[in-house]
């Protein structure tokens, strides 16, 4: 096989020295004729600045109401091997780690079903398999899960949830990040796979406040761990720190945003009361300080992309709560929330949105969630609010 | 078909722990501490005193086939069989010794592999589909990374900053990346009003659901055509009517481009995540290398190398400055388009005599 | 009618100059700096050498005549036949003279005037007309502000405090005061909607108008009734209606009470002016001295002084040690009705893994 | 005559140290009838916790359509001294200076045709003339305008402007406020007499930032004096105030805002270009230092109460204008907004309420204000936007 279509524009992406797209193309349009028409439409789109795939169909596979997205080209003629071009969401395991025997498995269904180009991950977390026709479909499906593969979400359902590496690799990790994101995963296949929902719903689990899977940007229940007590503190490591260099009044005390820390030059001192957790002087002094004993996470709710009326991002609706097998307190919670949403979310409306629509106390109130100061930065400031039937005296 | 092995549904993903390297699988949860051994590389250490290297190298995200292959192939040799990609698209080699981080680090040099991203630097680009592969895409996004990257990879591999800067891509405004989070980030944008294909319309897209999915309530029902009209003057050209309605197409290569949002977050250290705010309201889609788009975020970029503190992140910098110094210090134009007449616009709006000359 | 004078129309207020005691016509625009001689006095200095003294004296604003007089006797006696107000509404005396300091001070002191409102103190009490003379009043303003500056008098005469603690009385949320930018401030509120006076509102009111009063939309035009309708369930009592239409009275004894909202600046030092923020939804009406209000005050108070730091306004204070603190020291609870729903709610949410326990 | 109604909650608030507005009803109440019955009336609410005022009905002087607010008792029958008890509002002079002659002509007026009560002043600032009756009206106006006064605004007119003390006594006034406030008074009596806006619309003057008259929370238009230039430091004062034991560091530079400040225990040192003018070094060491030389105002557009949408308080809409007679380059751009808001404002829509329904872009755009940094906190986030024509390629 090889290169088809002359691609001036994006053999130029070629040069320079970050590892190149266009090379990896080129590499599938070796033995993949989609991959060999993707080059030849892709280099028309850099050519006349605009895509050439047109508004998606619904594919899938059966059973499924997701996991897959359609794709069809406006120009089938001309680049008839991405006539169809359906991406396939596979469901990644928790923490993007892998063997290599199980990639080469992928690797191979892929190259005998599709374009052998992948997205290694999607942002939502899955592994993309990008691009395949609709007959193919149902084999890459039969092939990949009787490996032990599924697919991810897709449409008005659970998506992929996703999680930073926790404690597989990271000492700060408040709550095991890859366990609760596979529990939900496994726990929600139906609600992930048969979408029902009035839009899309993510989940997203960072170890600490740091949050290194951006949960709190793009994830519509953010779980985040935290802890309870007080930071622990080794004197000589931080003596330790400071005696190589590290100036700690300025790069740790004066960056502390709460002021709760002070340093006289061999003892270092935090008023745990103040300490919002932000993790600054612990990610800066590793050796030297631990994050407090009792651990848990804080439940965030909504964030989202612009569309439609702004972006959010979550915002804490249950300050801490043990995230401990089974889980129960906190798939309760889940469903009350759902519940909710589906009784008054509109269509593709996010639950964020919901919120904001109708009203962040009325969603406490009837979910069930106690208001708490960390809810908020700080309370309303106009005095409009309402009253219940029970606070009025008749 | 006949072949085809037994499907099986709803069994999710498979359990990680089989993929777990075994001093991760030994010291699960048991790391007492890290340290950056430089810009690609870095040890981990366990209670056990068990030590875990992770040496990281950039990737295009869209890889073949062919290329994961050879990266199994690394694994294989110097990792057990085992390796992780990270949440930015970064893949990670981890290996139980350190007699074993020189020849892996060897090789993947000499394969052309591109190591870095830890730390206080630029790490990979988070981006979406563009031309690649999505219909409602006002620009490409693996382009505009690359020709980003080559300029600024540096960043990546060696020269360190004051500390993580963000980067990411999207290709409207749907922001399938984290745009709205990101230090510096582009995202595609229309300048022109959808156009309404009547005939196609009526038979495609529920005129209720058009309507609603206007923001700015832009849409109303045409009754005589049955089909929509537009209130041209109320369109901001979201795309959003596009996204629920296939008729109403909204690119427009003459003016399609891309807005540069700067200041963005996720991390919650020091100060609270924060959003994006526009830098640069459009910028022209000049395939394939985007010069303008690239010179724009290395201007940003270098003022906030000039002005900023250590660990200090972009939007910490311009909190501290001040926007109206922001604009001083990049020399950028500001424009109308700055000035927010969105939801939310009120609360952008500088309600105070203190500002800066 | 016929002895009345001449009557003039737009001939607008006097011209000031005429009213500057000599001093300060004098120096008008020359002053170079002033000093705090004690709460209630303070001398300006002028380029030229001169000095004014400023002897600064409560007032309940609301004055009779007699009263009026008086001061005029005062002024007459010690300052040449001038003195002022101030913006907060107290009455200022001048004199040009160190030596007639003294007995300016005496007099006013034997008549019974509370001198003292100056520097980081609580001065007068902004406030609006409450059950003596408006209609809209969900509460008595002059009985609030006096039962109030009997329990605080001493901060006004004598005792400082970290910073200006700036008070305001509103009788309803028209808060013809500036109770959204103070330091504590008191607001009438209701408790229950409006009641529909049918047939009144037939001949009294417009119904578009009234419809169009309403914030949260839950006026809604009843044909059958000719007069209007409210979804109860939406209405959060502005009393908006009422301003607009009389046949909607909504002042209902048993629950109409007062809000305490904290935290709100005006000036821009150091900080940016700031809105007050809620801190207690509801308190009772309780005349002549409403006892819960004033205890509530003074709490928040007392907590602002045991934490405060120097020149730091109670909302540079609350922003510091942040809301969830502030309710902890105050020992204030914290309410559904805290967290905002209305128009600009988002913003208010905590989108950050950060806050104290 | 004397108290006629026994009031024991009021008689309370005789009692204190606190001056008492009860006892000025009672002095008013030796000689007014109405100050009698305003005591009789206002126990009454005390003892039911209800006003018992009746909505306004429409009353003023022949010409004007502002100025009285009318009031009726809802028990007229049992305190006919105010069955009618209707306010006038007396446009006070600028900065609130008053010479003992005239004060004691407005009450002499006022003992004849009032109730003998005053507020001084109103929260806009009139001088506020506290009830009498209809047939009273024409001949209090007569009295007091024959003597130079006349009334202020209200209803949907322009309001009485008011000002901090300015440069008559405040070393700090960067514009001549008293000046400004008169001048706009005078300049619009027309629109201040017959309200023909959608809404009231407010002027107040600060000569500093430190806005001792709260224009920014409470004015449609806030006029708030501020300088270009370094602020002038004088070194010696600076060392005496730390001689008198000010803690410079700790007072000072660490409460700067911007951090552009320093002090090395003998110099002072500020870096102007990142001063944003907040007052405080220069407030709390008034005798060395001191605005900067070039001196002019800040206009801000836009504050109000909460009624409909929420507080605003005024934003910046021109970052620098010089304030000086005649002012033509103020009241063009008052006249062109003025235009803006009698073009689309709804009735009672503040011009506040107006720029945000229609977007402040729009508004700059439309009345023609270059936009400026300083007119914003951030810039919009989500990247939806308007362009126009001339932005487009065709
Ligand atoms: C593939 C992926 C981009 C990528 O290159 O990685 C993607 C691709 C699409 N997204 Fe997305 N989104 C992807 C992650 C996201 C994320 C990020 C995340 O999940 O962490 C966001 C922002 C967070 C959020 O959910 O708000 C995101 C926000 C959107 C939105 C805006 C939704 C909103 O409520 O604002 C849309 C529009 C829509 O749903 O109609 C959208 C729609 C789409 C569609 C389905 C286009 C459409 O309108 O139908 C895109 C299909 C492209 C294609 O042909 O392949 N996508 N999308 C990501 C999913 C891969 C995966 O499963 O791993
Ligand atoms: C590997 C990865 C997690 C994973 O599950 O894959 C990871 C791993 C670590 N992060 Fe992260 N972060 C990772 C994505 C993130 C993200 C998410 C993102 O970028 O989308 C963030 C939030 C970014 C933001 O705020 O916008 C993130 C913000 C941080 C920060 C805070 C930086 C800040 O100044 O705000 C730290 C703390 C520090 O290093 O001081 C941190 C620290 C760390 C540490 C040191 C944690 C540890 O002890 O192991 C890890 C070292 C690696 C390093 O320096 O990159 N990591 N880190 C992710 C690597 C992505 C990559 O390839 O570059
Ligand atoms: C007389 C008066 C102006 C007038 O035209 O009447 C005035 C006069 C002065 N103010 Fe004021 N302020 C006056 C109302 C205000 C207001 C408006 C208000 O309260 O409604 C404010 C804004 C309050 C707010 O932010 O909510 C105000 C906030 C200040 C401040 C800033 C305080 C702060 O920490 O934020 C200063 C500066 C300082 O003293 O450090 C100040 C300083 C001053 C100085 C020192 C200015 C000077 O050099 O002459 C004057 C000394 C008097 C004093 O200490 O009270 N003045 N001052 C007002 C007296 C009101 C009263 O009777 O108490
Ligand atoms: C007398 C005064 C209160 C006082 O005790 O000082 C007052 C009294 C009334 N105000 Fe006011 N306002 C007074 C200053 C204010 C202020 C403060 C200011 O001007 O600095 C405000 C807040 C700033 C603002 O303009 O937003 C204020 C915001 C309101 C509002 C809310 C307007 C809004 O757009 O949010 C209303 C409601 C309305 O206009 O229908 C209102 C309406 C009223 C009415 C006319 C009641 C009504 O609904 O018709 C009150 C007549 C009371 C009476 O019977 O005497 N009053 N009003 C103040 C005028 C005295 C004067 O002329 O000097
Ligand atoms: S979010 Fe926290 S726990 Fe997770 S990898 Fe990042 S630093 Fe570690
Ligand atoms: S975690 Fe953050 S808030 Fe807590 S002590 Fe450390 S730096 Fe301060
Ligand atoms: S950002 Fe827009 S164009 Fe890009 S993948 Fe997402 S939906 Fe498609
Ligand atoms: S592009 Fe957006 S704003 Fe324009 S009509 Fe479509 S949905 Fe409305
Ligand atoms: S705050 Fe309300 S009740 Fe009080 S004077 Fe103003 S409008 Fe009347
Ligand atoms: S009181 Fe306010 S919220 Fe209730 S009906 Fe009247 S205008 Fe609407
Ligand atoms: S606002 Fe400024 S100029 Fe006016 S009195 Fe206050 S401190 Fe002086
Ligand atoms: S005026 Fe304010 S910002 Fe300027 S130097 Fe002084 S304290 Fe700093």
């Amino acid at each position: 096989m090889g290169t088809k279509h002359k691609t001036p524009l994006l053999d130029d992406l070629e040069k320079g020295p970050f590892p190149s797209f266009v090379t990896e193309i080129k590499k599938a349009a070796e033995h993949s004729e989609y991959a060999q028409d993707l080059l030849g439409q892709l280099e028309l789109s850099f050519k006349e600045k605009v895509t050439h795939w047109k508004h998606g169909g619904i594919v899938g596979v059966r059973g499924y109401g997701s996991g897959v997205i359609g794709r069809y080209s406006d120009v089938p003629e001309e680049f008839p091997g991405v006539a169809h071009f359906h991406t396939l969401r596979v469901n990644s395991p928790s923490g993007f780690f892998y063997s290599t025997k199980a990639l080469r498995e992928i690797c191979e269904v892929w190259d005998k079903y599709g374009s052998g180009l992948t997205n290694m991950h999607g942002s939502t977390g899955d592994i993309i398999l990008l691009g395949t026709k609709t007959e193919n479909l149902e084999p890459v499906f039969a092939e990949l899960s009787s490996r032990g593969w599924d697919l991810g979400g897709s449409g008005s359902a659970v998506r992929t949830p996703s999680c930073c590496v926790g404690q597989a690799r990271c000492e700060w990790s408040n709550i095991d990040t890859m366990a609760i994101t596979h529990d939900i995963t496994h726990h929600y296949q139906d609600e992930m796979h048969r979408p029902a929902f009035p839009y899309k719903f993510k989940f997203k689990v960072a170890g600490c406040a740091i949050d290194c899977i951006a949960s709190i940007a793009r994830a519509d229940m953010s779980i985040i761990g935290t802890w309870k007590g007080d930071i622990q503190i080794d004197q000589d490591e931080v003596k330790a720190y400071a005696a190589a260099g590290m100036d700690i009044q300025k790069e740790i005390v004066e960056l502390c945003p709460t002021g709760c820390m002070s340093w006289d030059g061999s003892e270092l001192k935090i008023n745990n009361e103040d300490c919002n957790r932000c993790m600054h002087c612990i990610a800066k002094m590793a050796k030297a300080l631990r994050p407090g004993p009792e651990k848990g996470a804080t439940i965030l709710l909504g964030s989202k992309a612009p569309i439609v009326t702004g972006a959010l991002m979550s915002w804490v609706i249950v300050p801490f709560m043990k995230m401990e097998p089974p889980y129960e307190e906190f798939y309760d919670l889940v469903d009350r929330i759902w519940e909710w949403w589906d009784e008054y979310g509109k269509n593709r409306e996010r639950i964020g949105e919901l919120i904001e629509r109708l009203g962040f106390p009325r969603f406490l109130k009837e979910v069930g969630i106690e208001p708490h100061p960390a809810m908020v930065k700080e309370p309303r400031r106009d005095p409009f609010f309402f009253w219940s039937e029970e606070d009025i005296e008749k | 078909m006949a072949e085809l092995p037994q499907r099986q549904t709803d069994i999710g993903p498979p359990h990680y722990e089989q993929f777990l390297p075994p001093v991760i699988k030994k010291n699960y949860g048991k790391w007492i501490y890290h340290e950056e051994l430089g810009p690609g590389y870095m040890v981990h250490v366990a209670e056990s005193g068990d030590r875990v290297w992770t040496v990281r190298v950039a990737s295009p995200r869209l890889l073949s086939t062919d290329t994961i292959k050879e990266i199994c192939d690394i694994a294989d040799k110097h990792c057990d069989g085992y390796l992780r990609f990270t949440t930015r698209n970064n893949i990670e080699f981890m290996v139980d010794d350190e007699s074993k981080v020189e020849p892996l680090m060897k090789e993947l040099k000499e394969k052309g592999y591109m190591i870095g991203g830890i730390g206080s630097r630029i790490s990979n680009v988070v981006h979406t589909q563009g031309w690649v592969h999505c219909h409602s895409a006002a620009t490409d996004a693996s382009g505009i990374v690359k020709a980003l990257m080559d300029e600024l990879h540096e960043y990546f591999t060696s020269k360190d900053l004051q500390a993580r800067v963000r980067l990411a891509v999207a290709c409207c405004v749907n922001m399938c990346g984290a745009v709205h989070c990101s230090d510096i980030a582009i995202v595609g944008v229309h300048k022109t009003p959808p156009r309404i294909e009547h005939e196609r319309l009526r038979n495609l897209c529920e005129i209720p659901s058009t309507v609603a999915s206007c923001p700015t309530s832009a849409i109303s029902p045409d009754p005589q055509k049955k089909s929509v009209k537009i209130k041209l003057e109320k369109c901001m050209y979201c795309g959003n009517c596009y996204s629920v309605c296939p008729s109403m197409p909204i690119a427009d290569p003459k003016n399609d481009g891309v807005a540069i949002v700067v200041g963005g977050k996720v991390s919650n250290m020091r100060s609270h995540p924060m959003f994006s705010k526009l830098a640069i309201p459009w910028l022209p889609n000049n395939p394939p290398r985007w010069p303008e788009v690239v010179d724009a975020v290395r201007k940003i970029l270098d003022a906030y190398i000039a002005d900023a503190r250590k660990h200090e992140r972009v939007g910490e910098w311009i909190e501290r400055i001040g926007w109206e110094k922001f604009f001083k210090l990049t020399n950028l134009e500001f424009k109308l388009q700055h000035v927010d007449d969105f939801t939310f616009a009120r609360e952008t709006w500088r309600m105070a005599a203190t500002f800066k000359w």
